[in-house]
Order: C-alpha cells, then structure tokens, then sequence
C-alpha cells in the first residue's frame, strides 16, 4: 500500500528534479520498445532533445505545435478551474476554425466584402463566439438540468466533426480542391505572419502567450478571476459568498470555449488556410492534458505547451530517424505525461509504502 | 485499554504530544478539550485512521496494529464520528451491514441481518427503519445508524466524538439513557465532548487534552465546571452573562406566512416572524425542522414560493451579494462546507461576500492592497489566530474559522457609511462545535451588535444558548414557528415540548 | 411507412443486439469503476489495447476464449495502472484516463507495426460464430460473446445488490470514509473495481476483432469508448438500465444505416450518422434529474486527509 | 551505380488500401535494389509539412505521397527544395518544375467491374458502402454504377458511408443493412463489406486491391490500381535527370497498366458466358481508345428506394 503524506514545505531542488526523474523513466521504458523493434536505443534521447529543441528548424516546429496546444489548454483550465469539465474542445477547436473561414474565406460569392482591419476581428470574434456557444449548451445543461458535461461535451464533439463534415461536403466546400472535402481557403491577407521566416512560427504564438497572460491576470487580479477560483473550490459556499454561480458558469463556459474556438481560427489563419477534417491531432484532448501538467496554471500551460509539443515534434523526428514505427512518439508523450504528472505529485506529497 | 506515548504530527504542527491514557472495563471516559486540542486526533488513530509518529496501544492486554481500522473493529473498537461517515444513498441495513460480512462471500445474508439489527436496535432503544434511505433522515436518526452499526459488530469499546453537539435535549437525554444501558451491558465509552454539564452528569472520570498534551486526569466526581474549564483553557473564562435587550427599535426584518419548497424535513410552512433592531430573536428546535431554510431564505441561497419578506420596508433582495449590500450580516451553520471556501486564501475570505465593494474592487479589478488591509484588521479586531492571510482557509481551525466569517459579516469596509453596517444578523449555529472560550467570543459579538442596534435572529440547537441570548424565543416545529415569547415567559420544559411538536 | 417495414425485420434486431454487444461490455465496464467512484476516462483506449491483444493472441494460435482471456488481461493491465494513479496516488481521473487512452492505443499501434511491419491487409483470424444451435430468434444469430454480456448484466446487478463485496464497492463510491470505519480498504475495492471494469472494457475491445470482425485495424474502436462513458450516466450507474441505454443506442445506430441508404435520403448522410450522439443527448436531458451520481464520483480519496 | 534515395509520407496506415498500392510498388523496387525508400505512415496533417521538410533536407532525391489536405503547403515545400523531385497525390495541377501529381484514375477497371456487377446482381440490388465521398471513392463508384447499368439497365444502388478509413465492424453493418433490404451483390470499397457479404452468401466487387485469395466464394471481380508504372516512370526519370512537373494520372489509366480488371479467378466459370465476352470486348474498346470512362467525381446517390 502507499500512503501519500501532504509534505509542508516543498523544496525547489524537488520540483526541478522530479519532473526530470519523470523524464529519465519515461525513457528508459521507453528505450525497451525501441529495442523491441530492434533499433539502437543510445541514439534514442539525443535524437528526440535534437528532433524537438536542438536547432531552428526544430525550435520552429515545436513552438508551431504549441501555439494551438497553449489555447485549448488555456481552454481547459478556465473551465476546469470552475470546476466546468470541458472536454469538448476538440469540437470547438473545429467550431472555431469553420466559423473563421465562414467569415474569412466565404467572400467569393456571396459572402464580406469588407476591409481586413475590420474583417480580421469580426473573424477572429466569431470563432471564438462559435467556441463559446458550443460550450454554453452543456454549461447550462448542467447548471439548469444537472446533465454532467463530461458526457455532454463528449458526445458534442462527434457531433461538430459531423457537421464539420456535413459543411465540407456541401455549402462550405471549395470547388477549386476539384471535391475534396475541404473549406474555401481565408482571404490570404487575413492570414498571420510568420515569426520567424521560412518557417511555419506564425504570430499566433504571440496570441496564445497573450491569451495566456491574459488568463493569469484573469485569475490573480479580478473579481471574475475570485468568482471563477471560489466556484471552482466549493460552490456551495461561492454562492453563500455572493457569487453569481449562474453568470460565472456561463462565462466560463464562454471564455473556454472561446479559447478554443480562436484555437481553431489561429490554426486555419496560421498554419493551413482551410479547414479539413483531419487538421487537429486531438489539439482538444491535448489540451487537458497540458492544463493538468500546468497544475492548473495559465503561466504553466505556456510551459506545458511548449514542452508536450516539443516531446511530440522530437519523438516523431526520432522515430523516422532511428527507423522504429511512428507511433513510439505518442508513446512516448503518454509516458511522458503520466511520469511527469506523478512526479509533481510526489513534490508536494511524500509516498510511503508500508 | 492502555495508550502509551501517543505523539502524532501534522508537520510542525503536534497534535498529540505523548499522551497517555487508561481505561477500565465499564466505564465512561469524557474527554474534554478546546477546538484543536487533539481529542479527534487521539481518537482516530485508536481506531486507525491515523498512525501515530510514536506510542503503542494495548486492548484487553494484546497490542494494536497501527493504521488498520480492521484490526481496531476486530479488536471490539467502534467508532461514532463528529462527521457522519454513512452512505445517503443507501439503506440503514446497507450502512449497518457494510464490511460485516467477508467480501468473497458470494451471497449476502440480508434477512438475518436485518433481524439482527432490530434486535440491537430494541436492545439499547434505538428504533431504526431498516429499509429507509440515510439521507431522508433527521440528524438524530442517522446518529442512531452511527451507534448501531459500532453495536450491531458487538463493539466493546464505544468512542462518541461529540454525540451531543446536534440532537434535541430530549435526544440527548435517549442517547444518556442508551450509554447507561449499554455500560450496564458491560460496554466502555469513550465520550467527548465540549458540554461540562453533560460530561458532568454522564461520565466516570475526565481527561483534558490541551495543545495536544494531557493536562489533567480525574475521576469526574471529584471535579466540577469550573476546575474542568480552567484545565481546558488554561485560565478562568466567564460565561456570558444574561444581559437584557436595552432599547428595541422598529422592526427590521418581516416575514408574512413564507413558505418555502423543499425536502421534507427542509421547508418553511406559513412562517411569520418580526425583527427587530436592538433584539436578538432565537429560534430553538431540534435540527430538520426547517431551520435550514429559514437560514438560507434570509442568507439569500433560497426563495419563498409564497408569502413576503420585507427588509427594512422593502421586498427582500434576491442575491447573497444584494442581502449584503443592504445590510444583512450571515454566520452559517457549516463553516468548512458553506462559510469559507477552504482553498482560498484567507485574505481572500476575509472579503468574499463584499468584494465588488469599490473599496475592493475597481471595475472588477481588485484592489488587493485594500483587501488584504482590510482582511488584517478583521484578523485584529476579531482575534483570527493560526494562519497567515495567504495560507487556504482551509488550514484554520473551526473556532478561528469562525471568528474570520463573523468578522468579514460585521466588520464595514472602511470608508464605508454607517448604512453600510450590519442592520441584520442571521446567525445559524453559530457557537457549533467550538470550545468555551470562543462560544463566549462569538456570543458576546452576537450581544454587542445587538446592543449596537442590529436586529439578530439565532438559530440554534443549543438550549442553553437559546435561553442565554434570546431576547425573545420562537420554536419551530415541522417548518412551523412559534409565536415568538420573551425568553423570561419560557421554561426549559415548556420549550423542550415545542421542539418535540407538543 | 418506412421505418415500420425496418422494425419488423428480424434482421434488423439481430444488428441491434450485434451493434449493442460492445457498448454492453464497455458500460459495464464504466459502470464499475464509476459505481466504485473513479472516472475511467482510459475506456477508449483498453478497448483498443483489449481488440489488439485479444486478436493477437487468437492470431498466435490461442483459442477464442483464450483470446477473450487476454484481452480482458490487458484491460485489467492498463486498469491497474489506472488504479494505480488515481487511486494510489489520488491524481486527476480525467488526466489519467485520457494518458492511459493514449498510451493505450499508441502501444497498441507500435505492438502491431513492430509486429507485421510489412503487411499490406491485415491478417485474419477465424472469429466467433453464431449460436445456432441456440433456437431462440433475434440471441441465436449471435456469437457467445452477446450472450456472455447479457448474462453479465443480471450477474453483475446480483453481485452489485446482493453480496458483501457489491455493497463494499457502491460504498467506496458513496462514502469512502464510512468504508474505511467499517474496516473496507477503500483503496483495495476501488483498484479492484477498476480491474475488473477495465477487464470488461478489455472484453468489449475483443468483440470487434474476435467477433464483429476478424482483424485488427487502427481507428477500428473509432469512439464506442466515449459512447460507454455516456451511456452510463445515462443507465444511472445501474446495469439493467445499462443494457438497455445500449440498446437504445444500438437501435438508433442500425436505424440510421438503413435510413440513410434509402433513395430518397435527401439529408447529407452525416446527419443520420449523428442521429444516435444526439439522441443521446435528448435521453440524458431527459433523465438527468433522476440520475444518482454515485457521491464520490471524481473526488479522489486520500486516507487520513480532510 | 548509386541507389535513388526515395521517401513517402503517407496520411494513413499502410493497410489503407490506396496507400497500401503505392507502399507496394516502392517496395518492389527497392526489392529490385533499384531505390533506398524509406516511409512513415499515418502522417498528421498538422506534421505533413514537417515530415517533407525532414525527408527533403535528409537527401531524399524523390519524395512521394498524397497531399490532399495539404496542397499549400506542400507545394511550398517542393519550391523551397527544387532539386528533389515531389510525385504527390492530389486532384490539382502539376507545378514546375518539380511537383508532379497523380491519383488513383482507375474508373476503366471499375467500370468493367461494374459491367460483371450487372451481370451478377438477381435482385437488381446493388449495395455500396464507402468511408468518406472523396473523389477517389466517387469517381469509381460512379464508374462502377455506370457499368453496372450497362449490362443490366434495371439495377437499383444503395449507397452509404460511415464516415471513418477504419471501422471495419461499422462497414459490415452498413453492409448487412443494404442486404438486409435485398441488395445481393456489394461494392466493397471499404473492409469490412466482403466479410458481410461473405456471411450472408452474397457477392462482392472488390475495389483497389484484389481480396478474391480471401472471399473465393464472394468476391468476384475487382478493380484493381497499380501504380507501378507511376512509381516506375518517376524513379527513372529521376535517375536520368529528366524528372519535370507532369500529371501522372494517365499511368494510372490501363493502357499503362496503371490499373486491370483483376482476373475474375474463382468465378471464371459463375460469370455468364455472355456477361464476359461483354466485358472483354468492353475493354478491348477502352485499349483501343474507342470507348473512355467518364470521370465523375461527384458524390454518388442512392437510387434505390
Ligand atoms: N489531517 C490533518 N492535517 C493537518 N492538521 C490536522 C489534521 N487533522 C487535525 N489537524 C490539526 O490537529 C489539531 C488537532 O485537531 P483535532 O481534530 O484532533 O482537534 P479536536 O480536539 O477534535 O477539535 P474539535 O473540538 O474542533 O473537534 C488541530 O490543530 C487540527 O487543525
Ligand atoms: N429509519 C427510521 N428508523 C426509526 N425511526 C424512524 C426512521 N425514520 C423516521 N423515524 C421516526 O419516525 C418519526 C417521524 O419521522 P419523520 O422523519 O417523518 O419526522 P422528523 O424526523 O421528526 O422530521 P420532520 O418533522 O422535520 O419532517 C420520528 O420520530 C422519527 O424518529
Ligand atoms: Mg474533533
Ligand atoms: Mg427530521
């Protein structure tokens, strides 16, 4: 049996060093399937630090890989801060993305025609409003008729990537990618710049690290900050307090799935110009994930997004460059995230086994 | 049994301090101990819950295996938690036959169990459904499924954490009754409690813990109240003394036949009631009788579905925030569950229910600086022990606890109008749990913002406190209240009737 | 009219059962863990692991059972390690369902690449046949495995309502502390349960590849993880209502297949591929009044803290 | 004489029956020790780009796969590496000087499979079940209904997708619902459908791949793409310096061998005599050029009620 004792005071030299402890582990485990596949295993670790962190080029990559994972991750840890469990917003990254392109990209025919200084935030605006109504659905679901989230927000997600389909397939579709199920592309001077050239970095690092700064203060600084915090650590005495439960939840709702939707929008502005089906590797899911490793801290999740999309980018290159099949890199993230969820565990609790 | 060398910490904190006790076959024990003083902590390490850092324990000669409930039951321990461990969604039989029979079992033998619960249960005279589901009963009955299901093990060694602190005087007396006959049947007791009287009347011999460490130890008879408190608090405390209203104002707070929806025992039926400035109004009753919504409806988390309520002339506002605002001051019952949001800072705490109050907030921005001077002065002025204002709530103790939300419902922001203080005090339980001295600590602010003409509506349990600071004194019964006396015309009988619907 | 010609065909029931039988396991499965108060968000990816591991084992030789048997192993594997996060170590049960999805199905897709690297269709093995010897209409065009979920559903109602262990696992989920007093290890039932639903969830993998079909393909659980974690607050955590949330589901998926290969489906045939989810959705409204969350749902329990 | 270094990025699986005939053509000739090839499968979208890059940057003198999804920025990446030479999947244009295109124009094969179809179906019943209506599935299974009407003017289609590459359990249910109605004879885009069709006694047309060695007793005809005149025409080209932008997509075509009618194998003899000599005449007309398969890439309809 292990017992968990709450330590009081939690040392600096533990919280830097049990995250890598986590790491070393996750690598070694890992180092036993790469020899399954009869690959060397020595080259293993240098070549995923090289693939995700060890030059521009894969500087670039993995911070391309974290601005999306940084906002579904603020999006998650709004919501799970209010103790809202989204976990739809895989959806609403989708939601926010189409809704982008509706605005932005639907011009040809029938749609804006309006300068960009305007259309870029009423674009902007929309995928964060299409965000935030599909999560505004189950967040009164739940707090009008008590139908948990978890299951609602699950189950919304097949739902948008249906209708994401159904769009693609139909009203949405661009003619000029001769039937294949993608959206009309943005107007291009709606896209984002690039950071850094002749990469794919685009400014929406800059967005995300904002929206994370922003969410800090959120909390930290204001009211709607304390409401969200009390709501979140106990309801019954927020409401006693003078929260306004109702009101927060949907805000919350609101700001987390706005955070996705703009997810979404910053994907397509940034990096694709189009939405298709296949354009999010489960950014939504990631995003919980990433909020859980921040501990729940805006400022965490820059961090945590940086170092998920890093691990993600490095095993991926490591797999192709050592020849082992590319699923080692989930493998790889999925240990990495127990490990480390574990190991800033153990910094504030003591394990004992007896 | 025999505790040898207890010490247990919670990091720096000792919470027990070698400490050690004897107990004789058939006796009960009372231990006595201000809020924190260690007696919970003494007693679940006895029954396992916790391990202690170092000490041995012994019973009936053969030594205890640390950590273990298991072993602590085997060993004919039985346990009565301060807080409820039952199930609300299962059955009294499903609570009681929890954990009695070996879980491979591949049938569980319920008909035999459930006769064998009824006859327990009419042994010690404890009536009980065994069909009816924990959370549709009174606080009384499922402290009755707490002791059945120590006795339906054959427990020979009973420990109570503060079995009285919510049952009717009348409950409490069945429960005297039922601790007296379960020592003629050979059982020992350990008993705590923060009740002089009581410990008084029902024990053998007194133990007092205070700041972890055994202080004193006697047969009871050879001690009275006031040796028992000195031990306890380490110095003389003077109660509370009776002081009359002085000058009643207009009525403050109207309620005209409010009813309220709800569960069963949880509703109002037809509730009319006035207070006053300058009064305190308490409301006795045996705990389910609609005290809760009563509480809530003027604390603002409930609605009436009939009736009107009138604050100071006007419609009662809707929101916590609003009743705030016009000057309602609130001390709910559950300071863990309801008064405090535990994870949050305590300065946070301190100006929760104010906090868009310009004083702490600009255009939702909040101006900490002023929160947290304004949270170091209800610390002062209220004597708010025990943590910093940046450490979660969580970590004070209940009678601190306490002190913080009185002070955050009295206490006006500064710079505030005089209109800004409290004209309301709704007050439930507000001396729940907590030691003598910070009862008398909270009674007195009670009284002194009564004196500084605040109306005060009490609702209590607790007889004595009633009959202590109530001015004037309904009873509820059924969602239903009296008519409002002056304390003077009642006696401890006449109410004790009220309460029991007679 | 239409869809009265789809529900008198015998046929069409035989699918519902078919369609049900995986979603029957897995909410078992759920059901479990949930009732013993832990999420099992890991469900998506047990299935993957348990279709994977079952199939490969089948593949290697073993027999059908024994391939069933290993499937539900390594539900109960990654169920363990499930257990051991969230109820060892009281960590998130979302985080920790979601890694274990993850590195569930991410091992499961390495196990398979390391194993056939060089396949072009995915071998096959000889799956479960149909009961017919079983003279019962709609059950016998089954395989064993629908009738072993059926028979689960009253087996597990018995052991949920009728033994000591069932009473020691709703009350890990109620009230851990009450548990603890009366001398249950909360942690021993909670881990147990986990084991054993994610055993289930192992089992409802195998369906797909041991009996709905005979290979292993990557993507192939493509969501009936997710629609078991629903279908559970659905059944109020109670397995008769389980089975028949699953059937419900069923019914409006093999519905929905016969609807939209009609020539006058003027819909997009994505909105009849919805048509379960948001059934579902309508259906949860509807009962969620009703629904007893089992209280210690999520909240993780740490022995001696409060 | 060095090897060509050749490298495929691929968005799927390599089961993925589409991708799985290019992943064979490059393993052929790498078996001939012509190339050293090297390939990573189930490619993200959001890392396609990457994945060129690394693979363009590695020395890779020809890269291939498909860009559906991510024409932009794969052609970005064929600008900024103009030495490599990129054979791409896609539905658009060319792009010179080093992006060339080809898909999977296998309708002739499909509609004499249809023709076989035609000839086979009692019930003048004919199921489809599809994963997604992209053009690579619609324009065969356009085709196919084409030549299906051809030698039976009175059959009827069901037609379905389920929205997923790999959910073979789904595929079979759709299927068995379409025989559940009378449809006697599938069209077995997706895995899943011959094994419905097998159960019930039904017929199956296969589609890309030839799985007749797996259903001798259902799967009567199939159209199948090979791609290595494609794969062929390209490394050659690439080791003789003469790689340019083109459209591959006639290598695709049968003239080329770019696909067939798989041989009709088991069923040799269960086809009507008749039915055959249909098709091969059919298909001595499309050799000869006489006769050409309209490419339809619209999503296909059910006709049946
Ligand atoms: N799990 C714990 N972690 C940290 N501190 C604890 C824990 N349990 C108790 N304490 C602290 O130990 C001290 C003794 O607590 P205990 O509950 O034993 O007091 P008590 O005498 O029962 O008080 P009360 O009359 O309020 O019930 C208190 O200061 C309390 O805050
Ligand atoms: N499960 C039970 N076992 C034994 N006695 C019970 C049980 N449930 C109720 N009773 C007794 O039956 C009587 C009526 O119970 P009931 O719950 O209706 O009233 P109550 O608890 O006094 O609350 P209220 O009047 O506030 O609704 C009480 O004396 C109560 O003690
Ligand atoms: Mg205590
Ligand atoms: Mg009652």
């Amino acid at each position: 049996m292990i017992r968990l004792e709450r330590r009081h005071r939690v040392s600096r030299s533990a919280l830097l060093l049990a995250p890598m402890g986590a790491v070393g582990f996750t690598l070694l485990v890992s180092a036993l399937l790469v020899m399954w596949a009869g690959a060397p295993v020595g080259r293993t670790y240098a070549l995923l630090l090289q693939g995700g962190f060890g030059s521009l080029f894969a500087w670039s990559e993995t911070l391309t890989r974290a601005t999306p994972l940084i906002l579904t991750g603020l999006a998650a840890t709004v919501a799970f801060k209010a103790r809202l469990f989204n976990i739809g917003a895989e959806g609403q990254f989708y939601g926010g993305a189409l809704a982008a392109v509706a605005v932005g990209g639907m011009h040809g025919g029938s749609g804006f025609s309006l300068p960009t200084w305007l259309l870029f935030p009423l674009m902007m605006a929309a995928a964060a409003g299409v965000g935030a109504l599909l999560l505004l659905g189950p967040a009164l679901m739940k707090n009008r008729l008590g139908v948990d989230e978890v299951v609602t927000t699950l189950l919304i997600n097949f739902i948008v990537l249906l209708g994401v389909s159904a769009l693609l397939d139909g009203p949405m579709k661009d003619p000029s990618a001769m039937g294949w199920p993608q959206s009309v592309s943005l107007r291009s001077e709606l896209e984002l710049g690039r950071l850094i050239a002749q990469t794919r970095v685009h400014t929406g690092l800059l967005w995300a690290a904002v929206s994370a700064v922003l969410a800090w203060m959120l909390f930290k600084f204001t009211v709607i900050g304390f409401d969200i915090r009390a709501l979140g650590a106990n309801a019954r005495a927020a409401a006693f307090a003078g929260v306004p439960v109702t009101r927060t939840v949907v805000l919350v709702a609101l700001i987390s799935g706005a955070l996705a939707g703009l997810a979404g929008a910053i994907e397509v502005a940034g990096r694709t110009s189009y939405v298709t089906l296949d354009m999010s590797p489960g950014y939504g899911y990631s995003g919980i994930v990433i909020a859980m490793l921040a501990g729940l801290h805006p400022l965490g999740v820059l961090a945590a997004g940086v170092f998920v999309a890093g691990v993600q980018v490095g095993a991926d290159t490591m797999s192709r460059a050592i020849g082992v099949p590319t699923y080692i890199a989930d493998v790889i993230v999925a240990a990495t995230l127990v490990a480390v969820l574990v190991a800033t565990l153990l910094t504030q609790y003591r394990a004992r086994w007896k | 049994m025999r505790l040898r060398g207890i010490t247990k910490r919670f990091g720096t904190l000792v919470a027990n301090d070698a400490i050690s006790l004897e107990l004789a076959g058939g006796e009960v024990l009372a231990l006595l101990g201000e809020n924190g003083a260690g007696k919970s902590t003494l007693m679940s390490i006895l029954f396992g819950h916790y391990v202690a850092d170092e000490g041995t324990i012994e019973v009936f000669g053969r030594p205890l295996a640390p950590g273990l409930p298991k072993a602590a039951l085997a060993a004919g321990i039985g346990m009565v938690h301060q807080h409820f461990t039952l199930a609300d969604n299962l059955s009294v039989l499903d609570n009681v036959m929890m954990g009695t029979e070996a879980l491979w079992q591949p049938f569980s033998r319920r008909s035999a169990a459930r006769v064998k619960l009824l006859e327990v249960s009419q042994r010690f005279g404890l009536p009980v459904q065994p069909d009816a589901r924990v959370g549709s009963l009174s606080v009384g009955e499922r402290q009755r499924v707490e002791i059945l299901k120590a006795l339906y093990r054959g427990a020979r060694i009973l420990i109570l954490d503060e079995p009285s602190a919510v049952l009717t005087p009348q409950e409490s007396e069945a429960l005297f009754a039922t601790l007296a006959q379960m020592v003629a049947q050979g059982l020992t007791i350990i008993f705590i409690s923060h009740k002089l009287d009581e410990v008084l009347r029902v024990s053998h011999r007194v133990a007092v813990l205070r700041g972890g460490r055994l202080v004193a130890e006697a047969p009871t008879r050879e001690t009275s109240a006031s040796q028992l408190a000195l031990w306890m608090v380490g110095h003389a405390v003077e109660s509370v003394a009776r002081s009359p209203a002085r000058q009643v104002g207009d009525a403050v707070c109207v309620l005209d036949r409010v009813r309220t929806e709800g569960n069963g025992h949880d509703r109002l039926h037809d509730v009319s009631l006035t207070l006053r400035a300058g009064e305190i109004m308490a409301v006795a009753g045996v705990s389910g009788n609609g005290q809760v919504a009563l509480a809530e409806l003027l604390s603002g988390t409930r609605r009436a579905t009939a009736g009107a309520v009138k604050l100071m002339g006007r419609a009662l506002p809707a929101t916590p925030a609003r009743l705030v605002q016009r000057g309602v001051a609130r001390i709910p019952e559950d300071r863990h569950g309801v008064g405090v949001v535990g994870d949050l800072a305590v300065w946070e705490n301190a100006v929760s229910e104010r906090l868009r109050h310009p004083a702490f907030s600009r255009f939702l921005w909040v101006r900490r600086a002023a929160a947290r001077a304004h949270a170091r002065r209800i610390e002062k002025a209220f004597d708010v022990r025990g943590a910093g204002l940046d450490t979660p709530a969580r970590s004070l103790s209940g009678g601190n606890m306490q002190k913080l939300i009185l002070g955050r419902a009295l206490l006006a922001p500064e710079g505030a109008t005089t209109r800004r203080a409290a004209r309301l005090i709704v007050a439930h339980q507000p001396t729940w749990g907590l030691d003598i001295g910070a009862v008398a600590y909270v009674q007195q602010q009670l009284i002194a913002a009564r004196d500084a003409g605040a109306a005060v509506l009490l609702i209590s349990d607790d007889l004595d406190e009633v009959l202590a600071l109530g001015d004037r004194v309904a009873v509820m019964h059924g969602g239903r209240l009296s008519e409002a006396r002056p304390a003077a015309s009642w006696t401890r009988e006449a109410i004790g009737l009220a309460m029991a619907g007679s | 009219m239409e869809v009265a010609e789809i529900l008198v065909n015998q046929a069409f029931w035989v699918a519902v059962l078919r369609i049900a039988t995986p979603l029957v396991f897995g909410t078992l499965g759920v059901l479990l863990c949930e009732r013993a108060g832990v999420l099992n968000l890991g469900i998506e990816g047990i299935m993957v692991a348990g279709a994977f591991a079952g199939w490969l084992a089948v593949y290697a030789g073993a027999p059908l059972w024994a391939g069933v048997a290993v499937a539900a192993l390594t539900g109960a594997v990654f169920g363990l390690l499930h257990a051991l996060l969230t109820v060892g170590l009281a960590l998130s049960q979302h985080v920790s369902g979601l890694g274990i999805t993850l590195l569930a199905t991410a091992l499961s897709y390495y196990g398979y690449r390391v194993s056939f690297p060089k396949v072009n269709t995915p071998p096959t093995v000889t799956p479960f046949g149909p009961m017919d010897w079983l003279p019962i209409p709609v059950l016998g065009a089954q395989t064993p495995l629908t009738l072993l979920a059926l028979l689960l559903v009253p087996l597990l109602a018995y052991l949920l309502y009728r033994t000591p262990l069932g009473l020691a696992l709703r009350m890990v989920g109620e009230n851990p502390q009450a548990a603890e007093g009366q001398g249950v290890s909360v942690a021993a039932v909670r881990t147990g349960a986990i084991v054993a639903g994610s055993a289930l969830m192992g089992v409802a993998g195998a369906f797909l590849t041991l009996s709905a079909f005979n290979a292993f393909f990557f993507n192939m659980v493509n969501g009936r993880g997710w629609i078991c974690v629903a279908l559970v607050v659905f059944a109020s955590w109670r397995p008769g209502k389980a089975l028949l949330g699953a059937l419900l589901f069923a019914f409006f998926d093999a519905l929905q297949l016969r609807l939209q290969q009609s020539g006058d489906a003027l819909l997009p045939y994505q909105l009849y591929l919805m048509l379960p989810y948001v059934l579902s959705i309508v259906a949860l409204v509807l009962v969620a009044r009703k629904a007893g969350y089992p209280q210690a749902l999520m909240k993780p329990y740490r022995k001696g803290e409060r | 004489q060095t090897k060509l270094k050749v490298a495929a990025v691929y968005t799927v699986p390599f089961e993925q029956q589409w991708v799985g005939r290019i992943h064979k053509a490059l393993k052929a000739a790498e078996a001939r020790g012509e190339i050293e090839y090297k390939a990573t499968e189930n490619v993200a979208n959001a890392d396609y780009e990457r994945v060129m890059r690394e693979y363009a940057q590695a020395g890779n003198q020809l890269i291939l796969g498909e860009v559906f999804g991510v024409e932009a920025a794969a052609r970005k990446v064929a600008k900024d590496f103009p030495k490599t030479a990129f054979l791409m999947g896609s539905s658009l244009k060319p792009q010179a000087p080093n992006f060339s295109v080809f898909d999977n124009y296998i309708q002739e094969p499909a509609y004499l499979s249809g023709m076989v179809a035609g000839g086979m179906t009692k019930t003048n019943r004919i199921g489809m079940v599809g994963g997604f209506p992209i053009p690579e599935v619609n324009r065969l299974m356009n085709a196919f209904m084409a030549g299906a009407r051809e030698t039976n003017p009175k059959v009827e289609f069901s037609v379905s997708f389920i929205n997923s590459w790999f959910d073979p359990p789904k595929a079979k249910e759709a299927a068995f619902a379409m025989i559940d109605k009378g449809a006697d004879l599938m069209y077995a885009e997706r895995f899943g459908v011959s094994d419905a069709a097998k159960e019930r006694g039904k017929l199956a047309i296969g589609n890309v791949i030839n799985t007749q060695d797996k259903y001798p007793d259902t799967v009567v005809a199939s159209a199948l793409w090979n791609f290595e005149p494609s794969a062929d025409r390209a490394i050659k080209l690439v080791k003789e310096g003469k790689f340019t932008a083109e459209d591959y997509g006639v290598y695709s075509h049968m003239k080329h061998k770019g696909s067939e009618l798989a041989p009709l194998g088991t069923f040799e003899k269960k086809v009507p005599a008749e039915i055959v000599a249909k098709v091969k005449a059919k298909e001595a007309d499309i050799l000869s050029g006489k006769f050409t398969v309209k490419v339809d890439d619209s999503q296909p309809k059910s006709t049946a009620k």
